[in-house]
């Protein structure tokens, strides 16, 4: 098979017809489902890779794009391909389906073949995502995405999990029923202003100015606004992430925050260039402002894993920062930084699931002394950590300096105030670390807890390498986003004019 | 009556339910069920293979053209499922069988006319025909709540009727026809005018009360709730089907920007109203009959697009009733009581039984409207309408009523999946192919909307 | 790109960064002890070696033609904005490099010894070796974004280090400490180097690295930020970021708490290495300063103050290594001082004879404790000439290289420093350096005299350490002693290959000959009065101590800095983080607006089902009356 | 075109629609107060014959016959609608013993 669009579609719906296949399992069969469903990931992630591989970053525009006749009546059509930003989250979401499965084999074991299935459903729900590039199929991989990861949160969730799947599930629909309306306003313009009815992505590209375009604007907005979480609209996040089964916190967190800013950069921001111009700058003081607000909730937390969701604000607010600023090294920043947070909270609440498998809470107080129990867990743990709080050599510097470096240029004021974040991030981070895994072992429950096991390290490793190999040599895929960036920028309206510094002005 | 054919397709399919409705009466209870439903069937597969063309054998009094083929199908289609859905165990246990098979088919012949006139009195003797039986069925379980719900819908119908009758009293007596077509002519500012507006409101009001409109919708809840519940199946999805096109017809025909005006006010509160109202339900069938209601709104908002809007209209009529029917259905066959399924009911049913549980889960998840169930794609092409219709404000409102709508029909699915519970002890029983269709086609429906959309589009020319 | 292309800088690196890797991840289960320590040790030798060869290269070169680049691969680069991975050497960096591999493979060496038995023993050599990669890709890195990185990859390896015995709560925190307290200053640098690369980028210069910056730095002269001259803010951010790693008021707390790690950590990190990062960065970016004076007045009170500060505090601290530990932020300060005088060159002469007697004094504070079995309490101890001879020469010559006697290295660098000071025409300034180097020279004598004269009076058997552990020392002691001679000689005429030579006013060195002599005599007068006495209860600092009882307990717990951070600082922030978590977020956010949300539509659901009543005449009564308005509504678009 | 009922002229057209009319609200108006289950369906009745002397005065303003004939089919469906309601109060009495629309309030909420 040649690498397109079949390759594309192969990858998107593997997992979708392996989640089918797997719901269908007669009940004496259940335990394979754990192995297919890793497999399957496995097989999708090939495609993916092959993709990846065979991008060709210099080409602007999309690849591996193919576009069917779908929905005649209505003008929508089949339309997928990537450019450098979406093959970058699409990969990013193959690579982590696998590690989701596999951190669930031990931890899931009621209902597994309809767990397994919504999982890969989920996964190609994703795909389509960052694959679509028609409006209405677009929105319908969205929202689809809903279902899989409402079930996986509500069935096999902590302890308060119904509460936390229908918040999450009513209030981020809630959010992308405004984005409905605005679509369909946007479908009755321009067939208005062209005579043609369509869904296509790039017919609406600057399509409305302005009261009519801020409205619109801000309906979009809102929808990835509260997937991205930004402040306000996140307190659902630290209840899906708590209640979530660990494959759900990574999906979640790895994933699903990453569509919100996605949706900034595919959508919301080409589409209503003089919007975004003008209502980029609150935006994104509300994205800085969430990342001093994220850091002071999670430092107030006992329990790790709603540290970690609280922590996620805090990264996605600075990315939020890099993407509305327009300017070239730090939208590359923020979408390399989506991946990086995706790597390293993803591995964070891995850990998280480690430990909760082993001793059933979450609390820090609970714990103490762990590194002297788990020593390999702890080392860990530390570079998942150290990666979590921008340590340069790892990941997360790359992302969160050209977002900084870039943002200061336009912004200085919003950079300078999520440069907060840097301090308080190791604050909150290496005090959860100390709480859990340094002092005695003062809690005897705590004494006999196995090291990582075979299984553990095959979840970690891989997540361990990219987090390292990013922090190290970033620019094998800060090359293959350049032309998508400088393309969003060019559609956004972009570059900002850059703040004076000229002397004796102000 | 230039082509006997003709004559014949129009003709057939009414005699084809109404015939072995006659015969669900006479023979033994076990036969009635099959009588009725290979009625059904039959006339189903009449309507599906004609050819229909704008002929009148009996002027305006009864059409059939395309647009009626359309509505026949979905109301034949709904009228069948909700038979063949009827639990057998049901029929056995509390309702006359043979009573029972020959009102339901009956109703759905008075639907079938009501559809395919062209004239108010023929749409108003055939609505009582729909009624009459429907008042009936309501009862049919003969038990407190059965009389009490079949003595309200009663009441509350042939008060509705009275109106409807002098509604058109004065539309006659203002315009000088009967003609559903002539409701055009009220678009003037005379007195005469005036008195038609007022009259054709009353007509809408009759059928808006069918359709479970607010403020004629109070009945729906006890009603629904008090029925048997494959009666309120056939009452939430061909019936409403019915008025909801009749209602459409005469709101195109008249075409006045005051009836857009109210009715989208009644579109809010409807939606409005019903979402809200089923939020704290915890009877299954009543949160549905308040589900229903909204959805009446929905409908609604579609209205703001015109004649135009019939496509959408259509579509998401087919889709709603798909899923109406497969919840009530699955709440038939899960009660044990009487008065229902509560959501306590529900409690553990994936475990115990997760082939309902998940086809339960996709019908009410088209009726939120998610993705990518059929439901999804009848809700957007409906809003859709309403946004060309230049009311955007209906359609935020009824996202947000959307929205709102989220948490009961999740409560269901949460009740479900939830641990063990009640529902952990019902007997597994056989899922009918009819409902898996059903299911597979509110799963898929939505991709294939061409499907609904492009007849319906080429049957507009025949709307007044 | 100027400067010759140089390959055999990456394997100036690379040594410590295989030695982190192996040990790491094979110690435990496939070294033995002795292996891993050689190991280690041997990975920094090479280092040391490399640097050895190169900085023979480079002395090849013309003195105006000194610099030696390594470009490995670029490493970000995202639209016009591009950071290669690579490598300088010119003389500054060379001196730098073979200081800290030099000690640092003394220290290797001694922690054979020192650590021998520890149950981290190869954890902590790949620790040591990841500081060391580290610190040499600070030192080495062509650009100051390649040196953040190795700037807080130290910082890591300290933190790592200073928790090493993590099931000490107290030690755990001591860590924590530090790494967030460096994370206040890192933000002031980056925030500079923020500025500085958008003051560089609007003036269509985009490449960071030194050379180009330095070509390039009347930009930030000739731009200005908020109403701010650039090149001073930048200036004054960077110095910030040196106050964090470099310990300087305000931000030098963590340095104290940091002795928790093992000795040797403290005597390479915390001493000799790491903590003269900042000095190193100012002298890197010497350019900037150069564009903004005031700035380097910033600098100049800054480390004056701290330098005094520090140095009152560490007379009367009890702890050996609290001591010493206030004395390295003392004479940080120093070094900041020669900085801030623009002598640049002299704080990095300074910085090299530190690294060498202070880290042998650390060495040596460590064979102590080592041989009173992890005793600290310097009233616990004395007489230890008697029982660790070896230890007690070597830190005597410590304790005169800090005191600035002449001629050992300590001498020459203070006392140059001074001269400059004095030069650049601080006065103020310079007599408070002439005050704490007295007071350097008492409380290290102080020291000695607590540690090594009188009596023991510990209960623990006291031994000398192994040969293993003297070694390094004794090189580092010999390196304390001719250090300075060989630096005035050899290492400034290196770092400024242009400067004129020094012209060494004969009533400089005088003056602070005079003031080291003070301190030692004043020691020994105060501390030294009961020696031979016996009465140990009433031992000296006492003296001080019922003098001023009220000064003394203030000095002696630090002018409480610590508590009025926490009180200040910590805890508001503290409570307002759970604040901000349990009112805004849970109560406000959350609780009214999203969760109220639902309940008021819930509580509206409730009253629309109170309304239905099941009475069939209300609901009748609801269709007249809805039926009325719709046609009031109806007539009304007629007749209205 | 056969007048079946020729109406003289000397009875104003207002005033059958007003009788109509008249005797339609005191139906309603029955049927909004009345309780007994009897009763309101006899209000029922009452309304929808008001609305056929409607209907039937209306076939003079045009001159047609037809609204006479539909009448007819009205009388139809109003006693179909007495046989099924009367049907339904049967039940009612039996089941519950009353006839008292309060009684019926099992279904509410």
């Amino acid at each position: 098979m040649m690498i397109g669009p079949d390759l594309l579609n192969l990858a998107i719906y593997l997992p979708l017809a392996a989640g089918v296949l797997i719901a269908l399992l007669p009940r004496a069969k259940e335990h394979l489902s754990g192995p297919l469903a890793l497999t399957s990931s496995l097989l999708a992630f090939i495609p993916a890779l092959a993709l990846y591989t065979g991008f060709d970053p210099a080409l602007p525009g999309m690849q591996f794009a193919q576009d069917l006749p779908w929905l005649s009546a209505l003008g929508a059509r089949y339309t997928i391909g990537l450019d450098g930003i979406s093959m970058l989250m699409f990969i990013l979401t193959a690579f982590l389906a696998p590690i989701a499965v596999l951190s669930s084999f031990t931890a899931v074991k009621e209902h597994r073949r309809f767990y397994y299935a919504s999982l890969l459903a989920l996964q190609t729900g994703m795909l389509g995502v960052f694959a679509a590039l028609d409006l209405l199929l677009f929105y319908v991989f969205w929202e689809a995405m809903l279902i899989p990861m409402y079930f996986i949160i509500g069935i096999w969730g902590g302890r308060r999990r119904i509460y936390a799947s229908v918040k999450f599930f009513i209030y981020t629909m809630a959010g992308s029923l405004l984005m409905l309306a605005a679509i369909l306003w946007l479908y009755f313009d321009h067939q208005s202003r062209t005579g043609v009815y369509t869904f296509a992505l790039t017919a609406y590209n600057n399509s409305a100015a302005g009261g009519t375009g801020m409205l619109l604007f801000l309906a979009f907005a809102l929808a990835f606004a509260v997937k991205v979480p930004l402040w306000p609209f996140h307190t659902w996040l630290p209840d899906a992430h708590v209640e979530a089964p660990t494959a759900g916190s990574i999906i979640l967190a790895g994933v699903l925050l990453k569509m919100g800013v996605y949706g900034f950069i595919r959508i919301a921001v080409p589409f209503f260039p003089e919007a975004a111009m003008t209502a980029g700058w609150p935006i994104a003081a509300l994205g800085a402002f969430g990342v001093i607000y994220g850091s002071l909730t999670a430092w107030a937390q006992d329990d790790i894993k709603k540290l970690v969701a609280y922590s996620s604000v805090a990264h996605l607010g600075i990315v939020m920062v890099g993407v509305l600023v327009l300017e070239p090294a730090a939208v590359s920043g923020a979408v390399l930084q989506m991946v990086n947070h995706g790597l390293s909270t993803g591995a964070l609440f891995l850990c998280v699931g480690m430990l909760y498998e082993r001793r059933h809470t979450r609390l820090m107080a609970d714990y103490g002394g762990i590194a002297k129990i788990m020593p390999a867990f702890a080392a860990v743990f530390m570079i998942v950590t150290l990666s979590s709080i921008g340590l340069p050599g790892l990941n997360g510097f790359i992302g969160e300096f050209l977002i900084l470096f870039g943002a200061f240029k336009v912004w200085p004021c919003l950079a300078l105030v999520s440069l907060g974040g840097v301090i308080l991030s190791a604050v909150y981070m290496l005090g959860m670390y100390q709480k859990v895994f340094f002092g005695p072992v003062s809690n005897t429950a705590n004494k006999e807890l196995p090291d990582l096991k075979v299984r553990e390290w095959l979840c970690v490793l891989p997540l361990l390498a990219l987090i390292v190999w990013i922090g190290v040599y970033p620019n094998f895929f800060l090359r293959r986003i350049d032309t998508a960036v400088n393309d969003y920028i060019r559609l956004a309206g972009g570059p900002r004019p850059v703040f004076s510094l000229a002397k004796g002005e102000k | 009556m230039e082509n006997p054919k003709t004559l014949l397709d129009l003709i057939a399919p009414l005699l084809l339910v109404a015939v072995p409705a006659i015969i669900a009466l006479l023979v033994r209870p076990a036969w009635a069920q099959r009588a009725a439903g290979i009625g059904l069937a039959a006339a189903l597969f009449n309507v599906a293979v004609s050819a229909p063309a704008n002929i009148l054998p009996f002027g305006q009094s009864l059409v059939y053209d395309p647009l009626t083929k359309l509505f026949w199908l979905l109301i034949l289609a709904a009228a069948f499922a909700a038979v063949v859905l009827t639990p057998r165990a049901a029929c056995a246990a509390e309702l006359p069988a043979n009573e029972y098979y020959f009102l339901l088919p009956i109703s759905a012949v008075g639907l079938m006319a009501m559809l395919a006139t062209g004239d108010l009195i023929g749409v108003f003797i055939a609505l009582e025909v729909v009624s009459l039986p429907l008042y009936a069925l309501a009862a049919a379980r003969r038990t407190a709540a059965g009389a009490e719900a079949g003595y309200k819908y009663f009441l509350l119908g042939s008060f509705g009727a009275a109106l409807t009758v002098l509604g058109i009293a004065f539309f006659y007596g203002s315009v000088g026809s009967v003609l559903i077509t002539s409701a055009a002519a009220i678009s003037g500012l005379t007195v005469t005018q005036a008195a038609a507006s007022a009259g054709f409101l009353l007509i809408m009001a009759g059928f808006a009360f069918k359709a479970a409109l607010v403020p004629f919708h109070m009945w729906v809840p006890d009603v629904y709730e008090g029925a048997p519940t494959p009666v309120s199946a056939f009452m939430a999805s061909a019936v409403k089907a019915g008025a909801v096109l009749i209602l459409f017809r005469l709101f195109v025909a008249a075409d006045l920007p005051l009836y857009y005006k109210i009715f989208w006010w009644v579109a809010a509160l409807t939606m409005a109203a019903g979402n809200i109202a089923a939020l704290p339900q915890t009877g299954v069938k009543r949160m549905l009959a308040y589900s229903s209601v909204a959805h009446a709104g929905y409908l609604l908002t579609g209205f703001m697009g015109g004649k135009a809007a019939f496509p959408a209209v259509y579509f998401y009529l087919a889709v709603y009733a798909a899923a109406t029917i497969g919840a009530f259905s699955l709440v038939a066959i899960l009660e044990k009581e009487e008065k229902g399924v509560t959501l306590d009911g529900l409690r553990g049913l994936a475990a115990a039984d997760p082939a309902k549980a998940a086809l339960l889960a996709v019908f009410v998840l088209s009726l939120a409207g998610i993705p990518p169930l059929a439901g999804f794609f009848g809700k957007f092409w409906l809003f859709a309408q309403a946004v060309r219709g230049a009311a955007p404000g209906l359609v935020v409102i009824a996202v947000l009523a959307s929205a709102v709508s989220l948490y009961y029909y999740l409560s269901i699915i949460t009740a479900m999946y939830s641990g063990k519970g009640d529902a952990a002890a019902v007997p597994r029983a056989a899922t009918p192919l009819t409902l898996w269709l059903l299911g597979a086609f509110v799963l898929l429906g939505g991709l294939a909307a061409d499907l609904f959309l492009l007849p319906a589009a080429r049957a507009l020319p025949f709307l007044p | 790109m100027e400067g010759n292309f140089y390959p055999l800088l990456k394997w100036m690196i690379l040594p410590p960064l295989a030695g982190f890797v192996l040990n790491g991840l094979l110690g435990k289960k496939f070294l033995s002890e002795r292996a891993g320590g050689i190991l280690g040790s041997l990975a920094v030798l090479l280092s040391f070696v490399f640097a050895l060869l190169s900085l023979s290269d480079l002395l090849n070169l013309p003195a105006a033609d000194r610099l030696l680049r390594d470009t490995l691969f670029t490493w970000i680069s995202a639209g016009p904005f591009t950071v290669d991975f690579a490598l300088r050497l010119d003389p500054l960096s060379a001196v730098m490099a073979l200081v800290v591999s030099g000690v640092s493979f003394l220290i290797h060496v001694y922690s054979i010894g020192y650590m021998h038995g520890d149950k981290g023993f190869h954890k902590y050599f790949s620790y040591l070796n990841f500081f060391v990669f580290f610190m040499l890709v600070l030192v080495l890195a062509d650009n100051p974004v390649l040196m953040f990185v190795g700037w807080e990859g130290v910082g890591l390896a300290s933190y790592l280090l200073i928790g090493f015995w993590y099931e000490d709560p107290e030690k755990a925190s001591a860590g924590k400490k530090a790494f967030i307290t460096n994370r206040i200053g890192d933000a002031g640098f980056l925030a500079g180097l923020m500025l500085l690369a958008a003051v560089m980028h609007a003036g269509g210069v985009y490449a960071l690295d030194f050379s180009t910056l330095s070509a390039n730095a009347q930009l930030a002269a000739g731009a200005s930020f908020a109403g701010v001259n650039a090149a001073f803010l930048i200036g004054v951010l960077l110095f910030v970021g040196a106050t964090g790693k470099s310990a300087q008021f305000p931000l030098y707390v963590w340095l104290p708490d940091a002795m928790a790690g093992p000795t040797p950590v403290s005597a390479l990190i915390h001493a000799a290495t790491m903590v003269t990062a900042g000095v190193y960065m100012l002298a890197r970016m010497f350019f900037l300063y150069e564009a903004a004076p005031a700035a380097l007045d910033v600098v100049l009170v800054t480390g004056c103050f701290t330098a005094f500060l520090a140095a009152v505090i560490a007379v009367a601290q009890r702890d050996i290594k609290k001591v010493l530990a206030y004395s390295t932020v003392s004479q940080l300060g120093f070094m900041f001082m020669a900085v801030g005088a623009g002598a640049w060159a002299a704080g990095v002469f300074h910085l090299t004879t530190h690294a060498f007697f202070k880290a042998l004094l650390f060495l040596a504070a460590g064979s102590v404790i080592h041989g009173l079995s992890g005793e600290q309490d310097l009233f616990k101890m004395g007489g230890l000439r008697k029982h660790m001879r070896t230890t007690f020469i070597l830190t005597a010559t410590g304790w005169l290289a800090l005191s600035g006697v002449p001629p050992l290295a300590g001498f020459y660098s203070k006392d140059l420093i001074l001269e400059k000071v004095f030069t650049s025409g601080a006065g103020f300034v310079w007599l408070t350096g002439l005050l704490t180097a007295a007071l350097t020279a008492y409380y290290i004598s102080r020291l000695l005299i607590l540690a090594f004269m009188d009596n023991y009076r510990g209960r623990e058997h006291a031994h000398e350490s192994p040969a293993v552990m003297t070694v390094p020392m004794g090189l580092l002691a010999a390196l304390s002693v001719v250090g300075g001679m060989a630096g005035a000689a050899w290492l400034l005429p290196f770092l400024q290959p242009g400067a004129p030579p020094e012209h060494h006013s004969a009533l400089m060195i005088a003056i602070s000959v005079a003031a080291a002599a003070a301190g030692i005599i004043a020691a020994f007068l105060i501390t030294g009065r009961r020696i031979g006495g016996g009465h140990h209860a009433a031992w000296c600092p006492r003296s001080l101590a019922a003098a001023w009882p009220r000064l003394h307990r203030l000095v002696y717990n630090k002018f409480y800095v610590d508590e009025i951070y926490e009180a200040l600082l910590l805890k508001p922030l503290a409570r307002f983080a759970d604040w901000t978590f349990r009112v805004p977020d849970s109560k406000v956010i959350d609780g009214a607006l999203v969760n109220g949300t639902a309940r008021l539509f819930m509580s509206l659901g409730r009253t629309l089902g109170a309304a239905q009543t099941g009475n069939a005449q209300f609901y009748a009564i609801v269709f007249m009356a809805g039926l009325c308005l719709l046609l009031a509504a109806v007539l009304a678009g007629y007749y209205l | 075109m056969i007048h079946f009922l020729p109406l003289t002229d000397s009875v104003p057209l207002a005033h059958i629609v007003g009788l109509g009319v008249a005797v339609f609200a005191a139906g309603a108006f029955g049927f909004l107060v009345r309780r007994n289950l009897i009763v309101l369906l006899m209000c029922v009745e009452l309304m929808l014959n008001g609305a056929n002397i409607v209907l039937v005065a209306f076939s003079r303003a045009p001159a047609s016959p037809d609204p006479q004939v539909w009448v007819i089919f009205m009388f139809a469906v109003a006693a179909a609608e007495a046989g099924v309601g009367l049907a339904l109060a049967v039940l009612i009495w039996r089941r519950l013993g009353t006839l008292d629309i309060d009684a019926l309030k099992g279904l509410r909420g």
